[in-house]
């Protein structure tokens, strides 16, 4: 327009490139990293409210807490079928009712001072005492000292999970002196968390270094803890959703991902990363309402029937990818009473529109229920959700969904108020007895409006699976009950999805869990 | 379009009056922000005891009275609310029920994230659309003009969370020309919590690598959400400037002979700053706004992510804490604004 | 808070020349480049929208081909994690996309001009009221608010709508009243008065055929911000309920299969068409507008 | 119609435009502004020049700075020192704006910056014109407003133009045309946007200037009786072209155009100006 002004135009657009130019010097000079020794870095998809091991129950919050602590008895490695000595050694007496446990010796905190029968009973009636979420785990159970060596827990009824609950990192021991005077009790009035939240009080491999509940949390190195050290000085554990963890580790930005769902495994490939892929221990399944007042039409027989045998399950694991698989029954395939797929729930289209013809259901419209901002190892429900009303279509059930954020739908969830609704089940402990939420009466069962007597046959060989005590007789115990559930029952299991853990060539081994996820000290 | 601030009734000095209507206006409207989170929270057809506990724990009656009492959900309605602003005014903005951790503290943690982020942004869009909203006022009507409309209206229509993830995709997945998700390297520290603006603690500290390695982490997420400001801005600091050119003060700059470059940046874009200045507020505001898509993408743990997250949790004295925390943001920025109109403006500055 | 409306009235104080000199030339905006591009592909939109149910390649809810296909000849543009044909879904997705903000964008502009005329004409308590409720709604960042009262009311195309029907109003009712503030000062409307008008006839014969035009061309400028907003929060599973094929929830499905890039591309592309064939159209009608109003509504269509 | 050849040969410092011609638009469909002007102004006198809005009158003072719009075409010739200023590189022609030839506008509330201090708008362009230092750019600038007769003229640096009243601000801006002492000033109805009272002084104040610098100023006005007041020629201009050309008596009591003659009789008696119908084609920008 003006010459003069030809020239200005020419110096903003240098000021604009030499601004770029800028940020891509500074941009250069990053790739120092800020610590010394090896570090490594986890990316997970946070469900992380706490650091305060008492208090967590959540998977990242296991995650942190077993490698900050220690717990009484542990597992080796992914073997959750035999209780091993951690801080303690353990006896239980015949009835399972009194379990004697005897401190170890040598085991330090990372202050230095040694862990005692002191910091374990106060670790375990903080537990009990804070009425947090993981109270429930030592119900009905005293915790008390008999000698400077020793500990009992007396439970009121017999109690053979015990030691199998007792490595669940909830029940830590905590330095009971350092919590103590950081405002930490065994009660309501318990007030360390805070503390915990900015320091580890344990005698874990790594001690807390930085901890964001939204962000990230670091660990370093305890260098007073008693066990093989650690192969890694640092651990971040990071908070990524699962599909840019995928794109992290391709790029090397991270070394381990453990969020990642089948498809994006497979988009991965093989050659830049190593992929361990197992069955996990969560179970997705459905669950129709049997109490009649929250809906006719769910409650009936026959059209509870016709989507067990509507649902083409092939079809869903599929859908999850490999190393998914169709669980037998509410149990899944890493414990003891598991059964296999072929005893449990199979497709054919003829028998659903046989039974949905003799249920008479007309058409009507079903609500299914769903949290919407839930992925189960990296499956999002809603394509489950979406799934399963795509298969009932066919055989005739006219399925809407109702997704909803978690929050909000976890009241009518839990207040048995969904007609259909689709969830998923992560063990408490790895022991089938925890399953038994699934039937009439019981936690779960309730839920599903199936009240206590509802279904007698179910109610006789859940007690009967709870009274047996060789690992046979639980076996088939189990088993006959979950076939009982599976053909009368409320619950259609769905799927096992496969936990997928993706790590750089350059980590030779990690160490999972069903119950801790995985244990970053054992990163190698 | 208020130019009724004018004229102050004498006695009372402007400029205290002022600030007195101000500080009013502010304390009111934030106290209707709370009223408005409260109502809407609480008309959530759920329990927000059971989006907090555990599956077991929450079967567990006295676990979930217990909670309730901690929290102040066994009271009234009317009653929390009084509760709440009666801890607002010493400065307690609660606790979140889902971590027990100080909304205070995590607000803390999360606004200087978004803020640091919100900054870049309008930085980079500060830069670029003012640039080239001078370079087609300068080239009106002809081809490169019209080629930054276009430009420009593009910036406006791309869904910011889309671009997110395609810019994440091309720039650090396939490019590696930039770094992936976070505001710092993993194996960084951060640099010691004085403004929680990595950038301006790491300079504080003289870190001079982590200061690069958080500027790195800024560019991409910033870039992708200047785009809609950077159309914003051109478009109206064109129109801002076009106007200025036009002025009778500019054709007087250059009869006097000032050269291009004092006639463009000492008359004419001081003459459009003030329109500019304005815009540049408004698209902070919705800089903030958008965070949250671009946030959810780069796993930038700032205040769009915890608004979601507390909104989809229904943690309530942290949704409340996010709504005042914005509200004053807002009410803020147009406070700044209309100072800097003083700074800019005489004339306003004598009113 | 209100008056960053009109920025450049700080500069140029003779509003009240304005009424005067208001005219649209909307015949000439019209045959600028921009607006018939725009409202080309506006209408090709429409036309697939109204006709995705005959054209369709194939059902947009029926899981019935293989999972994560990329485009071929069979399936344009690809399959996504549930076997869905994409094209199908995009084109069906235009109903909801386009025609859910388009009914949003209207109603707010009913609202907002009717609550703004109220404010703008009667002044007093009823401006104090209506502005002082727009001042609180615009203290809020859009997207939280709208969050909220979608997390609140529950994820639902219509709760999504209703929410953006409450953050989205203020804006007309802020252009609306200050140009009514201004009309209504003109010597023919306070003629009209004085020959007796009453208060409505005033607003509707006099003053509302002055502001149509800067609110109509705000509208359609708004319409690509509700296009947006709707995207957004579908996205964050908000908006659209599944399986009805939606935009912004597809491109969230595709955040979720990243290498899977036609899941989330072809729908991004289509809101980013869509919003842009808008805001040329918009852009263009407002280089039409007399540019007194135009910034009224430039300040506004943020 | 442009018969009237220069009365006297330009004086040194003076300046003189030849058969100047400007039009807009290319081809059939140009709009020719001015068509064919020629006009001396020479120093130490008053030229004036008259006619309606539209005439192009006002167009002719900017095209002598080179302000003319950027589609515009030029031809013909406006000499200064020796050279043609239409062929100048903008470059040279910057060195001599503000310099040698300056301009006042008519409405000194919109030709000066509202945000910029007097004392920077009266010193940017003598700084960059002579390399004054910024204090003694400010110190002539006190020297000169005392000159032009501001009031307090080492407070007045500090102050913005809002804070002056308009005949000031006037004075003001003259202040700033005449700060790095120009041979020629264009001065574009400096006293149209001002009350009636302060009219007299800056006409006062234009004549002054004339007479004790020497300066060719060039008035451009719609107004006769500005005109008949100050101006010692007048030239009157009617569509592009000047009609009539003639020393003031000559001009005001016997025109020879009846163009002229028209708006001589539409003077009001009572010698006050007549308000404007309308402004000049460029005043009405603000």
């Amino acid at each position: 327009m003006l010459s003069p002004f030809r020239r200005v135009v020419g110096i903003v657009g240098i000021a604009v490139v030499a601004t770029l130019g800028i940020t891509a010097c500074s941009a250069g000079s990053s790739d120092s990293s800020a610590s010394g020794g090896k570090s490594v870095v986890v990316d997970s998809s946070f469900d992380l409210k706490t650091a305060d091991p008492n208090r967590e129950y959540e998977t990242t919050g296991s995650i942190v807490a077993k490698a900050l602590y220690e717990t009484l008895l542990t597992f080796k490695g992914d073997d959750v079928t035999k209780p091993v000595d951690g801080l303690a050694s353990y006896e239980m007496n015949a009835d399972n009712t009194v379990m004697t446990l005897t401190m170890a010796d040598g085991h330090v905190f990372s202050d230095g001072t040694p862990v005692t029968v002191d910091d374990a009973v106060f670790s375990l009636q903080r537990v009990q005492g804070i009425k947090g979420n993981p109270s429930f785990l030592l119900e009905g159970i005293t915790v008390a000292k008999t000698s400077d060596t020793t500990l009992t827990l007396t439970a009121a009824t017999p109690n053979p999970a015990l030691p199998y609950i007792l490595p669940n990192p909830a029940l830590s021991v905590v330095n009971k002196k350092v919590v103590e005077s950081n405002g930490g009790t065994a009660t309501d009035a318990d007030g360390a968390e805070a503390y915990l939240n900015g320091a580890s009080a344990g005698s874990g491999p790594y001690m807390l270094e930085s901890f964001d509940v939204a962000s990230q949390v670091v660990f370093t190195k305890n260098p007073k803890y008693t066990g093989d050290a650690p192969a890694y000085d640092r651990v971040v554990l990071r908070n990524v959703q699962g599909p840019t963890q995928k794109l992290n580790i391709q790029a090397g930005e991270s070394q381990v991902a453990l969020d990642l769902n089948p498809d994006q495994v497979a988009e991965v490939g093989s050659s830049d990363v190593t992929v361990l892929s197992s069955p996990s221990r969560y179970m997705i399944f459905l669950l129709l309402n049997q109490d009649p007042s929250v809906s006719a039409i769910t409650s009936n027989p026959d059209f509870l029937k016709a989507v067990k045998a509507g649902i083409d399950y092939n079809k869903i694991v599929d859908l999850a990818g490999d190393g998914s698989v169709q669980p037998g029954g509410f149990i899944p395939s890493l414990f003891v009473g598991a059964i296999d797929a072929s005893d449990g729930n199979q497709h054919d289209a003829a028998a659903a529109k046989a039974a949905l013809a003799s249920s008479g259901y007309k058409g009507e419209d079903v609500t299914l229920n769903f949290p919407n901002d839930i992925t189960v190892q990296g499956l999002s429900l809603q394509s489950v959700a979406e799934s399963v009303q795509a298969q009932l279509k066919e055989v005739g059930i006219n399925i809407v969904l109702a997704p909803a954020p978690v929050a909000t739908e976890l009241d009518a969830y839990r207040n048995g108020k969904e007609t259909v609704g689709l969830w998923y089940w992560g063990p408490d402990f790895p022991d089938p007895s925890n399953y038994l939420a699934f039937t009439p009466g019981e936690l779960v069962g309730l839920r599903a409006g199936w009240a206590a007597g509802a279904d007698q046959t179910v109610t006789d060989l859940a007690t009967a699976a709870k009274a047996a005590v060789s690992t046979d007789e639980r076996q088939s115990a189990y088993a006959a009950l979950q076939k009982a559930q599976n053909a009368s029952g409320p619950f259609v299991p769905l799927l096992q999805p496969a936990q997928n853990v993706v790590t750089s060539k350059s980590i030779t081994a990690v160490s999972l869990n069903p119950v801790w996820t995985i244990d970053l000290a054992g990163i190698k | 379009m208020k130019t009724e601030k004018r004229s102050a009734p004498a006695g009372i000095p402007p400029l205290a009056r002022y600030l007195a209507i101000r500080l009013g206006v502010t304390a009111l409207l934030m106290l209707g922000v709370t009223l408005v989170t409260f109502i809407l929270t609480n008309l959530v057809p759920a329990d927000p005891v059971q989006a907090a506990l555990g599956e077991q724990a929450a079967a567990n009656p006295e676990i979930v009275a217990q909670f309730r009492e901690n929290a102040g959900l066994d009271k009234p309605l009317p009653v929390q609310y009084f509760t709440y602003l009666g801890h607002l005014f010493q400065g307690d903005l609660g606790t979140s029920t889902q971590t027990r951790t100080s909304v205070a503290t995590e607000l803390g943690k999360a606004f200087p994230a978004t803020i640091e982020l919100a900054v870049g942004a309008i930085l980079i869009s500060a830069i670029i659309g003012i640039g080239l909203g001078l370079w087609a006022a300068l080239r009106q009507r002809t081809f490169v003009d019209q080629v930054i409309r276009v430009v420009s209206l593009i910036g406006l229509s791309v869904p910011a969370f889309w671009m997110a993830l395609l810019v994440y995709f091309i720039f650090f997945f396939q490019l590696k020309l930039f770094p992936g998700s976070g505001r710092l390297d993993p194996a960084a520290i951060a640099p010691p919590h004085v403004t929680g603006l990595y950038t301006v603690d790491s300079v504080l500290a003289g870190q001079w690598a982590t200061f690069g390695d958080a500027v790195y982490h800024l560019v991409l997420p910033a870039s992708v959400l200047a785009l809609y400001t950077i159309g914003l801005l051109t478009r109206f600091s064109r129109s801002a400037i076009l106007e200025v050119l036009d002025a009778d003060y500019v054709r007087g700059a250059r009869a006097k002979g000032l050269t291009g470059r004092t006639v463009v940046f000492k008359y004419v874009l001081r003459g459009a700053l003030v329109p500019i200045i304005t815009v540049l507020g408004i698209a902070f505001g919705s800089l903030l706004s958008g965070t949250v898509l671009v946030e959810k993408v780069y796993s930038w743990h700032g205040l769009g992510e915890y608004a979601f997250s507390s909104a989809t949790k229904l943690d309530l004295p942290a949704i409340m804490g996010v709504g005042l925390v914005v509200g004053i943001v807002y009410i803020g920025l147009n406070f700044i604004v209309d100072i800097a109109y003083g700074f800019i403006d005489p004339r306003v500055r004598a009113a | 808070m209100s008056q960053t409306t009109a920025p450049t009235s700080r500069t140029q104080p003779d509003v009240l020349a304005v009424a005067a000199r208001r005219r649209m030339r909307f015949p000439a905006a019209l045959r600028n480049p921009l607006a018939v591009t725009g409202t080309a592909i506006i209408v090709i939109w429409l036309l697939l929208a109204l006709l995705a149910p005959m054209i369709s390649p194939a059902d947009p809810l029926a899981q019935d081909f293989d999972r994560l296909q990329p485009p071929s000849a069979a399936h344009w543009f690809g399959t996504d994690q549930l076997g869905r044909d994409v094209l199908a879904r995009v084109l069906d997705g235009a109903r909801v996309s386009i025609i859910l903000p388009l009914l949003l964008v209207v109603s707010s502009l009913l609202v907002g001009t009717v609550a703004g005329s109220i404010a703008g004409y009667f002044g007093k308590v009823a401006d104090e009221v209506i502005m002082r409720i727009a001042d609180l709604v615009f203290a809020f960042p859009t997207i939280i608010l709208a969050m909220v009262i979608a997390a609140s009311l529950g994820p639902s195309l219509t709760n999504a709508v209703i929410a953006m029907l409450i953050v989205s109003w203020p804006a007309y009712a802020r252009v609306t009243r200050s140009l009514v503030v201004v009309a209504s000062r003109s010597e023919y409307v306070v003629a009209g008065r004085l020959l007796g008008n009453s208060p409505f006839t005033s607003l509707g014969k006099d003053i509302l055929p002055n502001i149509i035009a800067p609110v109509v061309v705000l509208a359609t400028l708004d319409v690509g911000t509700a296009i947006l907003l709707l995207a957004g929060l579908s996205f964050l599973g908000l908006g659209a309920v599944p399986p009805t094929p939606d935009w912004g929830a597809m491109v969230s499905d595709g955040v979720q299969n990243f290498s899977s890039w036609w899941i989330s591309v072809f729908p991004g592309l289509a809101i980013l068409t869509v919003v842009l064939a808008f805001n040329f159209l918009g852009d263009a009608l407002r280089d039409g507008l007399d540019p007194r109003t135009a910034d009224a509504v430039k300040g506004r269509a943020l | 119609m442009s018969t009237i050849p220069a009365s006297q040969p330009a004086a040194s410092g003076g300046l003189s435009i030849r058969d100047l011609t400007l039009s807009i638009g290319r081809g059939d469909k140009a709009k020719r502004i001015l068509r064919g002007i020629s006009l001396d102004i020479p120093a130490g006198r008053i030229t004036g020049l008259a006619g309606e809005s539209g005439s192009g009158k006002t167009m002719t003072g900017m095209t002598v700075l080179g302000l003319q719009p950027a589609q515009a075409t030029v031809g013909g010739v406006i000499e200064f020192d020796g050279r043609n200023l239409l062929e100048l590189p903008t470059k040279k022609l910057n060195t001599l704006r503000g310099n040698d030839i300056a301009m006042v506008f008519q409405d000194p509330t919109s030709s000066l910056h509202p945000m910029l201090s007097i004392g920077s708008q009266l010193t940017d362009h003598v700084r960059q014109h002579t390399g004054m230092s910024k204090r003694e750019a400010l110190e002539r600038a006190r020297v000169v407003l005392e000159q032009v007769k501001v009031p307090d003229p080492a407070g007045a640096l500090k102050k913005y133009p809002h804070q002056f009243s308009g005949g000031q601000l006037q004075r003001v801006a003259i202040a700033s045309a005449i700060m790095c002492s120009p041979s020629v000033l264009i001065a574009d109805e400096p006293t149209t946007a001002l009350d009636v009272t302060v009219q007299a002084g800056i006409l006062r104040l234009l004549r002054e200037l004339c007479d004790d610098l020497g300066l060719a100023i060039l008035l451009v006005t719609h107004d006769l009786g500005v005109m008949s007041a100050l101006a010692d020629t007048i030239a009157v201009m009617r569509e592009g072209e000047i009609v009539e050309h003639g020393d003031r008596f000559q001009v005001i009591t016997a025109p020879r155009d009846p163009y002229t003659k028209a708006l001589i009789d539409a003077l009001p008696h009572d010698g006050s100006a007549p308000t404007a119908p309308g402004s000049t084609s460029t005043g009405d920008a603000s």
